[in-house]
């Protein structure tokens, strides 16, 4: 009955309920997506065509940024509050737990990021044949930001200045995908070599960080 | 009960920061007993729960725990919006364990509090609530932190029959406590 | 050679000679190709005088993927069987690494201004991988220094230290899979170097100069850190009264 | 001995030693910073006059969330510790602590990114003529942002969905000032009457916030 | 010792969510007495603490304290990377306290833990640290919730003696407690 998909079901049930709980989740696309809505043209004046190519730009700062400041608290409440303690006497390895709950994460905070950029670029002005292409490219950096940022987190939980650390930590790994990501969004053909690099930079990510998660916790708990 | 030890520990030392805390802690706990740590604020009553429940890591001394834990610490382990109730399923799910959430939640006394979130709960209603986790499966070795903090009279001799009910089905105990408690413990450790 | 050093005594013991001995040899090496660099290789056809910085930057630069290698290195080294000299060598490395680093930005930078006509370009992917490995190196110091105790210290270092090891390779084919300004390997080829012989002497001295450099250095820290410990065990014990 | 200004002293080095050891404090300014330097000129591609023309736009969309994302945890974790209950037991007004914490996290996360400003406006080639005016439209527009983020911050805590909340009740008041402040530092004469709106509006949430703090703390610790 | 109140309250009542906790309670604490209130988990006694110290806003009957008041609650009010010491000097600080730190911490037994930050003391030292404000300043009314959970024995005769004094000292205490104390009250109500 128990099976080993049980405790991580679980925690991903508990993962996305609190995402959407705290509010973060949520918040974060919303207030991002307004912000820059607003301000951008605003600021940017109405020439159109500086607009259009801001767009892309603001949203991957938008998602790095996102995704620091969800993870942030992460796993620093689990260590406060105890769960992290209940996690780590089972028997389900911690990487396979914060694999989980980063994956909820993204999808809480990340996914709606990557759905709502269609609309943004609409009202940006951006031409609509880079929509599909950009949302993908979104969801996969978006997917690695997660994981780096989770990384950090959970380097820093329970630790005198972590919020720096974090940003300190994580930048690093940021970088590639950014790189990849932007060149992948405004490359001008349509399956540009630069989209199986950021594919790959995503893959690298889900294998490599979920075990410096677990490992990470592991030192946090103890 | 065969008394064969599930626990057993032999040179334990531990350090936090620059202090030693304890060296060289031998103990044995078979099935069916209790063990009682007492000793001083700060003196590693946490520190040596931790240990033998494996989130600290060992480093000096040996240390083998022979069976599933339960392991109730200073902190409930409830999440700041989840309700006891929702608090058990959750670990329920987890755990695979079909036990019946609504029965646990009356045997700890937990009716009225059923869906009040953590922020809400008294002290004793949060502690009860972890408690309730340790109904959802059997587990032979249970480490409990202060497992009377913060509970009433009739939540203490709730917690101190499932203790000696889990000793009497082969189970070992070892808890913290300070002044007197209601459990008669086979042992006793003073750090 | 290094399970042998694995123990501290035998490490104390060898160092103590080692130490003086690169320190001399490394000193003797970069004055050759200094002293070579500057006055007695001819102008570069292109650049002219300006590529003389190459005897600084490609040693630093060369260094910086090399010591947070090793820095990698021994954190699995540490994080798998816990030769606690391992540790020591891992933190050690890192503020090393971190000043050679900052050495190749600084002198890339310089050469980019007369060279491409600016001194930083950001979308070049090998400059901006490399400003990631300064980073790399100072988040890894500011980690340990925020754990409150060694061991952590150790266990978190490590970890970060091994994921961060994606860095090195970014680095090294970036000039490959992205059109950049910085030219790709000249050095380290297939088909062997791709320099004239008159550059390639004083510069493959210049690097080995840096390396035992590099070498006698982290050796020094790795002694004060090992004698550090010492006392700090020693005080432990007249504490818990052994 | 005691005097009126002796807690207020108290709370403002409290809060300050806080925010640096969270490093919330340090974090987001330098974060923000390194991520922003970094990740605009790499998506935005080598085009200067879209990267200048983009930067004021990126930095206000950053001091917005820096606001946002320092102050959601802070009164939440006062509420969640204690230390709320030892300053509402005490006779200073909770909106004059709550007014000397915001300010204080102001001063770490908010001063620095106005003092970064002109240096981001060197990476990312803007005028130097731009740069005195736009560092005092940051550091004013700033300070409305902390204090309306803190006031939404004192509202959530404690709450369901606080994050959500926050950003809902924050934003209404952020855009007045991010347009003013916009608008200031892109207009092209010197002393825009954009710039008087936006002190304007800094003052008004100097004044304001600060009482909408203390009500909402009372509310919290009840 | 005069006997005048230092607290009177009447018809006091008090509601949380749905859920009355209690109505119509009326207390009257003198200079000089130690009230004590006892009760089930959750039936209101933080939450009569908590109106009593002016946190929670009265729906229900008049409450009157004449005197400044000292707060111990559930949760310690450290700051997760405050040291013992830290947290001292900045409420004496706050409260334009000149009392030597040094000397309290010694009185509560933190010379050893002064320095380490609140997430690496043990439930008693940051239990201990709570109760050292008391030590800054002199103020006549003392709630005090749960105030021996987590302390040692050496930890409980302190405070005790420290409430004693207090309070022949003219000063007036309510605490709630589960359990036996050490105290000995001069009322108690039960919830
Ligand atoms: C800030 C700017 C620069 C950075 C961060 C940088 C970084 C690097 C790095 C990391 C390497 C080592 C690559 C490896 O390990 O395989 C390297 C090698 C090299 N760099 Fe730069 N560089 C910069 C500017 C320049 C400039 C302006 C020039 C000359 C035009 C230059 C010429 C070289 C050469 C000749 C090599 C040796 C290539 C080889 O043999 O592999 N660099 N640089
Ligand atoms: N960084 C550090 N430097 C020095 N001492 C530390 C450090 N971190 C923790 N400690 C000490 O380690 C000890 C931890 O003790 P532990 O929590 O195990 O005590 P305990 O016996 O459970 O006490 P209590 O009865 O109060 O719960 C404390 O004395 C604490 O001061
Ligand atoms: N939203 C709510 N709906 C219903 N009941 C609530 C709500 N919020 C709090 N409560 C109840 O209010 C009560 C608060 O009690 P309080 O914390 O005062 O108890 P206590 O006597 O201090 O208990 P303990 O001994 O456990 O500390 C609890 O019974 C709790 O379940
Ligand atoms: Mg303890
Ligand atoms: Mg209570």
């Amino acid at each position: 009955m128990t099976g080993r998909a049980a405790p991580l079901r679980a925690a991903f049930y508990q993962a996305l309920g609190e995402a959407w709980a705290g509010g973060a989740g949520v918040l974060l696309p919303a207030g991002f997506f307004a912000g820059a809505a607003t301000l951008v043209p605003i600021t940017f004046g109405p020439e159109t065509a500086i607009l259009a190519a801001a767009a892309p730009a603001v949203l991957w700062i938008a998602l790095a940024l996102a995704s620091l400041v969800t993870m942030e608290r992460l796993f620093q409440a689990d260590l406060e509050d105890g769960a992290l303690d209940l996690w780590a006497i089972g028997e389900t390895p911690l990487s396979q737990i914060a694999l989980v709950k980063t994956f909820a994460h993204w999808i809480v905070s990340g996914l709606p990021l990557m759905i709502l950029a269609p609309f943004l670029g609409l009202i940006l002005g951006i031409e609509a044949s880079y929509w599909p292409r950009a949302a993908v490219s979104y969801g996969l950096g978006g997917l690695a930001f997660f994981f780096w940022g989770g990384f950090g987190a959970s380097l820093a939980a329970g630790v005198r200045r972590g919020g720096l650390l974090i940003a300190l930590i994580a930048l690093p790994f940021y970088v590639p995908t950014a790189i990849f990501g932007a060149l992948t969004v405004t490359s001008t053909v349509a399956m540009p070599p630069e989209a199986y690099l950021l594919a790959a930079s995503t893959l690298f990510a889900l294998a490599v960080a979920p075990f410096g998660m677990g490992a990470a916790l592991r030192l946090g708990v103890g | 009960m065969t008394g064969h030890s599930l626990i057993e520990t032999s040179g334990l030392g531990a350090m936090r920061g620059d202090r030693v805390l304890f060296t060289n802690k031998s103990l044995t706990v078979d099935t069916g007993e209790i063990c009682l740590l007492r000793g001083a604020n700060g003196s590693g009553k946490t520190t040596l729960l931790r240990l033998l429940a494996g989130l600290i890591p060992i480093e000096a001394g040996k240390l083998n725990v022979n069976g599933a834990v339960h392991w109730l610490g200073h902190a409930d382990g409830l999440k700041p919006h989840e309700t006891p109730r929702r608090h058990l399923m959750h670990w329920a799910r987890a755990w695979g364990s079909d036990v019946d959430i609504d029965a646990v939640l009356v045997r700890y006394g937990l009716v009225l509090a059923a869906d009040v979130p953590a922020t809400g709960l008294s002290a004793g209603q949060r502690r009860r609530s972890a408690f309730g986790r340790f109904a959802l499966e059997d587990r032979p070795v249970w480490l409990l932190d202060e497992p009377f903090s913060a509970l009433d009279d009739d939540g203490q001799t709730l917690i101190a029959e499932q203790i000696s009910a889990h000793c009497a089905r082969g189970g070992a105990v070892v808890a913290s406590v300070h002044g007197v408690s209601p459990l008669q413990p086979d042992r006793e450790i003073t750090l | 050679m290094i399970s042998y050093l694995a123990n501290p005594y035998r490490f104390m013991a060898f160092s103590r000679y080692a130490v003086p001995i690169c320190f001399a040899a490394a000193g003797l090496m970069i004055a050759f190709s200094v002293w070579q660099g500057l006055w007695v290789v001819p102008p570069e056809r292109v650049q002219g005088d300006s590529a003389r910085i190459l005897f600084v930057h490609v040693p630093s630069a060369i260094l910086t993927s090399a010591s947070y290698s090793a820095m990698a290195m021994a954190s699995f080294i540490w994080f798998v069987w816990r030769h606690e000299l391992a540790d020591i060598a891992a933190k050690c490395i890192a503020p090393l690494g971190a000043i050679y680093t900052a050495l190749c930005l600084a002198s890339g930078s310089i050469w980019g201004k007369p060279t491409w006509g600016t001194w930083w370009q950001w979308d070049d992917a090998r400059m901006v991988s490399s400003l990631m490995m300064l980073f790399l190196f100072l988040g890894y110091m500011a980690l340990r220094a925020a754990m409150d105790t060694r061991q952590k210290a150790a266990r978190a270092g490590a970890i970060l230290a091994m994921v961060g090891i994606i860095n090195v390779p970014l680095i090294r084919f970036s000039v490959d899979w992205f059109t950049s300004l910085h030219q790709g390997p000249s050095l380290l080829r297939v088909d062997g170097p791709s320099m004239s012989a008159e550059y390639l002497t004083p510069l493959l001295v210049g690097i080995a100069g840096h390396a035992l450099l590099f070498s006698a250095l982290v050796f020094l820290s790795m002694r004060t850190e090992i004698l550090e410990r010492r006392a700090a065990r020693a005080r432990a014990a007249v504490l818990a009264g052994v």
